[in-house]
């Protein structure tokens, strides 16, 4: 008896852990260690039609049980990683989430057109700005966000999930894209943080704000997940500072069917496998499937 | 001639994460020695990569690249800089910790004399170059700066027991010459010696040793201190903007030929 | 010299640390371990039209570097506090601000005169829910914030902040807190959060969701107030996870004129005073004054 | 009667943050034994009063309540629960800890007999209170339940050591008599004695107990566990329902009158 499998729109997950966009990059740098298909899925990096530099250094720092990263969607462009990236990483048996992104509706649905041979899944990152909409994040913005779905829904026969952000309204943005048809929701993307530099008199990060990830988001993450589970039939991958067998329950309790691991993971390069590990003995332990735990924190006992 | 750093991406064992115990942690004037026991670490660090060690207390790991490597024992000299670091150095002997290790390329080895450029801690990296070097029968001219008279421990400690005459500069006088460890590095240079410059300090510092290397035709390295999460390549933090396209410090150096680094 | 003073509409701080309202009662409870009158000043729980009596127990639990509070502000209605807490607090030789808050603009103003005569500053808290908006917290919505500064105004001759939350918009709310005449700002409220118990599987807290306050907000905090400065020339009361002299400078750089201390005296009672006393050695240190470093982060440097 | 509870908030000493040594940390089954040295405490603890007590690593105290005070030495019965209680048991002797104490009120002395009825860690207040009785000179009857026979360590070192002959049960009888012990105070009630009921435990045992004391017209304290923050007073955390209005269990319990309570 396999307690964790999951069933999510249609893929089955071995296990319901799954590394976070842009803490695993495509995966390479960690399958020395261990195979990557025994993880639930990879999230990829977010990938856009055109490389991007990303923002000048420094990118990340350190806060109270999170970190700031202002990374500015660094990466190679879509045509890079169909190249080498993706191919491999399908060719290691790994379940796929491609993360996607860019500047405009069209952007983005040109990459998950490309992307999707190799995709399980589609997330579509809507906190990257919206640049057409006078730099607010596509996730703050129901109509922009809507667009976005409804073109990738076009471009792709793969499930898509949106992938929400903690810094604009949550309820509005889910309906709006529920209507345009969205398959599943991933949540949340890092909230808005940041750190002073006491010595430079001036903010750490290069870029002045970063996003704020790691457990200390992690009760932001679990009532976003709870609230949003309470208003959509829509499935959901929540993620928000789980780094233990524990925290994961946390999340199913408030609704989440898959859970990302992100940060943790700089924490401790074996955490997802690690996390998927201790979830399975915790629910034997209990006589318990994950199955059984997701949503079950709403019983109005 | 100048050799890519990314070259030696190639030839180095996988890391892993270790189990480590600190074996040793005392003051060094403002700095702090740490000794690690690594006896699962099979491999061996070359001087230049670097361990990505956990504290207790903090979600991300730390940089530090080794002072030393002696049989299963791996030397840290550590400068209190933030929370992670003022909290590392508190530790006590006996301490379990994890290290992602090893980590990052090194520094190639000179074609003829080698002149190490360095002040606080950058001195841990270049004693272990400065140690690989001597035992290969290589002329060493160590050049290292302080403020005033507090890295007189640390040199000590590193350099001395090598039996190297280092050079040292301090801004007041304290310390050997007043002034920059550049000027010892310049009058080298200036006298034509067939020397490959290693520079590991305050940018600033780095930067002036590069441009004396450039100047003079000298081939030069340095090792960048980017900000690091993951330390594997993964999280994109440790951006380099090279003149090869951007690299990461992390994997793609921290060690970079300083023809390469757009300063 | 004292390197500490600060002036803050037209009020003379001994020092900028305050402690946080709900975090330290009426000061009462810690008056035994030092004179109140060296903190720069008490600000008290919210005071209410009425008495409250507060949601179910529990009401708090603890999260990575952070805790979650639904006390449902409870307190003993404004009639009380004048009658034997206000008077008291005062005698003390303390600076006070009073928290004020009611279900409409009414009762703000209501509380706000009566508490005039005890109170430096009045902090209206915007966060609790306008009952006559469809319990959508003040805070959310510009015109019914607005209201309330406006009444309040009208109701007392002191200065008013406006105390935000950092679950809206802000700075929609502040322009209109602005306009209907606030004389400074104070943020951030608490994060809303949620923890589940895997026991009992339903969140912890009795009334599911609660505040998030403690270190994990901090960088949520100073980017708020960072925000804010760069728009409104109002002086900021800045607060969110302060637990050292190193963290109150942070929101000096970031704009903040006086920080406040909440959570941080849970887990040591000294909190606020230790902190004072730090920030004046690492000033002197430093040979510089408080007042140095009040928006100093956003030198274009 | 029955002494509200609220009147020995006035005799109380004033509480302080203590600098507190852990001396001795050991197994009890599934409890822990803690010995914290808190020299710089003058007060006495009295049965049934707390300590707010720092876990490294954790923003928030924790409230326990210890099961004897000797000369400077406190011991406290820790089971773990969450996260806190479980790093706090982890940590070696020699760690040093903060403890607000003492906090909250205490049990007042029974007019004639005691009943005692506990479960778990709630046997520490009970056997403190013990101690003290039979110190006086009373006649204490011990009910102490548990799932099986994990309470074993447990009883034997609380309640053992003071020579009581306490009576116990557990829900598949490994340990005394099978079922609740609430069975042995009906039946001590039921004989007429003129006792005085104390219960600290899980919600369902204290509500058992009481019930049984109010039926039978005796008086009846419990220490009511409330999740806490401050532990002072002063930030409304620990809000407890009463028939005299709305109280806080840290200044205005954590012990009520079992009629007090809205239970
Ligand atoms: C390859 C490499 C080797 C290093 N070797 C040494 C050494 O041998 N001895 C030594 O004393 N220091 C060394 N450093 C610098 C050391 O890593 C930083 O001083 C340390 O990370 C600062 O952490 P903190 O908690 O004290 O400061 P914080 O500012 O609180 O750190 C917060 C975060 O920022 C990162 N960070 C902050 N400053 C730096 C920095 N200068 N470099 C990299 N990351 C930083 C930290 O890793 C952490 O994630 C090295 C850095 C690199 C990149
Ligand atoms: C007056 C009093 C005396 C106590 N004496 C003892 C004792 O002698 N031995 C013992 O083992 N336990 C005792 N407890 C219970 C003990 O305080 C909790 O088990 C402990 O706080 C749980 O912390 P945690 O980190 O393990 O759990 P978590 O759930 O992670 O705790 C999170 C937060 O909730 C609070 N909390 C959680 N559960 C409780 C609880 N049951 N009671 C109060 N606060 C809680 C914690 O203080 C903390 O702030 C006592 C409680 C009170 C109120
Ligand atoms: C360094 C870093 C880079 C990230 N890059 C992306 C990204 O490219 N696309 C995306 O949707 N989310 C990105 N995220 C957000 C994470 O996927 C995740 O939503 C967030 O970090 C919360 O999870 P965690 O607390 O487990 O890290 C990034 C997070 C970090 C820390
Ligand atoms: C237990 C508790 C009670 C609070 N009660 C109030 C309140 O009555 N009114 C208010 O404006 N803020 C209240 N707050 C919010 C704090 O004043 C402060 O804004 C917040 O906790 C962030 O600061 P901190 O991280 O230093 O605690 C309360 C916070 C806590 C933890
Ligand atoms: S530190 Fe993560 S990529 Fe270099
Ligand atoms: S715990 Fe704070 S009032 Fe009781």
């Amino acid at each position: 008896m396999n307690r964790l499998e999951v069933e999510f729109l249609g893929v089955r997950f071995p296990n319901p852990v799954v590394t976070a966009s842009g803490t695993f990059n495509f995966g390479r740098e960690y399958a020395h260690l261990y195979p990557l298909s025994r993880l639930g899925a990879v999230t990829t990096k977010g990938v856009s039609p055109r490389p991007i530099a990303g923002t000048p250094t420094p990118r990340i720092t350190e806060t109270p049980m999170g970190m700031l990263n202002a990374i500015g969607l660094e990466n190679k462009g879509v045509d890079a990683y169909v190249a080498s990236e993706l191919p491999w990483l399908k060719a290691q048996g790994a379940r796929v989430i491609v993360n996607v992104f860019g500047d405009e509706a069209a952007d983005f649905a040109h990459v998950a057109r490309k992307v999707s041979p190799y995709a399980d899944l589609i997330e579509v990152n809507l906190s990257c700005p919206n640049v057409h909409g006078g730099r607010l994040p596509f996730a703050h913005d129901p109509e922009a966000a809507a667009l976005v779905v409804r073109r990738v829904k076009d471009a792709t026969d793969r499930p898509v999930l949106a992938k929400l952000s903690p810094n604009g309204p949550l309820l509005p943005v889910a309906e709006a894209l529920e209507a345009a048809g969205v398959d599943g929701f991933s949540l949340i993307n890092t909230l808005l943080g940041m750190r002073m530099d006491l010595e430079r008199k001036r903010p750490v990060l290069a870029n002045r704000q970063g996003g704020l990830s790691g457990p200390a988001i992690k009760p932001v993450a679990v009532r976003q997940v709870y609230e949003l589970y309470r208003h959509s039939d829509r499935p959901i991958l929540g993620m928000g500072g789980v780094a233990s067998a524990e925290d994961a329950l946390e999340f199913a309790l408030a609704g989440a069917r898959l859970v990302a691991v992100g940060t943790a993971t700089f924490s401790d390069p074996y955490a997802p496998l690690k996390i998927a590990q201790e979830l399975e003995r915790e629910l034997q332990r209990r006589a318990e499937t994950w199955s059984d735990w997701i949503g079950a924190g709403h019983a109005p006992n | 001639m100048t050799r890519p750093s990314l070259e030696l991406t190639h030839e180095r064992p996988r890391w892993d994460d270790h189990a480590v115990t600190l074996v040793t942690s005392e003051p060094l004037g403002p700095h702090q020695r740490l000794v690690l026991a690594m006896p699962a670490l099979e491999a061996r660090f070359e001087p230049g990569q670097f361990l990505n060690l956990s504290v207790p207390g903090h979600l991300l790991r730390r940089p530090l690249a080794p002072s030393r490597h002696e049989g299963t024992e791996v030397e840290l000299i550590v400068t209190p800089f933030g929370p992670g670091t003022r909290d590392l150095i508190a530790l006590p002997a006996g301490t379990r910790l994890q290290a992602l290790a090893p980590l990052g390329n090194s520094f190639p080895m000179p074609a003829g004399e080698a002149a190490l450029v360095g002040a606080g801690a950058g001195a841990a990296p270049l004693a272990f170059l400065a140690e690989r070097l001597l035992c290969a029968g290589r002329t060493v001219h160590v050049f290292h700066g302080a403020v005033s008279s507090e890295d007189r421990p640390l040199v000590r400690e590193v350099y001395e027991r090598l039996g190297i005459g280092a050079h040292y500069f301090s801004e007041d006088g304290a310390l050997g010459r007043r002034g920059y460890p550049t000027a010892g590095l310049a009058e080298l240079l200036a006298g034509g010696a067939d020397v490959t410059v290693y520079s590991v300090g305050p940018l600033a510092l780095m930067r002036a040793a590069a441009r004396l290397a450039i100047e003079h035709g000298r081939p030069g390295y340095v090792s960048l201190d980017v900000h690091m999460a993951c330390g594997v390549g993964a999280c994109l933090s440790c951006a380099v903007k090279t003149t090869a396209g951007q690299k990461h410090a992390c994997v793609d150096g921290p060690v970079f030929e300083v023809r390469e680094v757009v300063w």
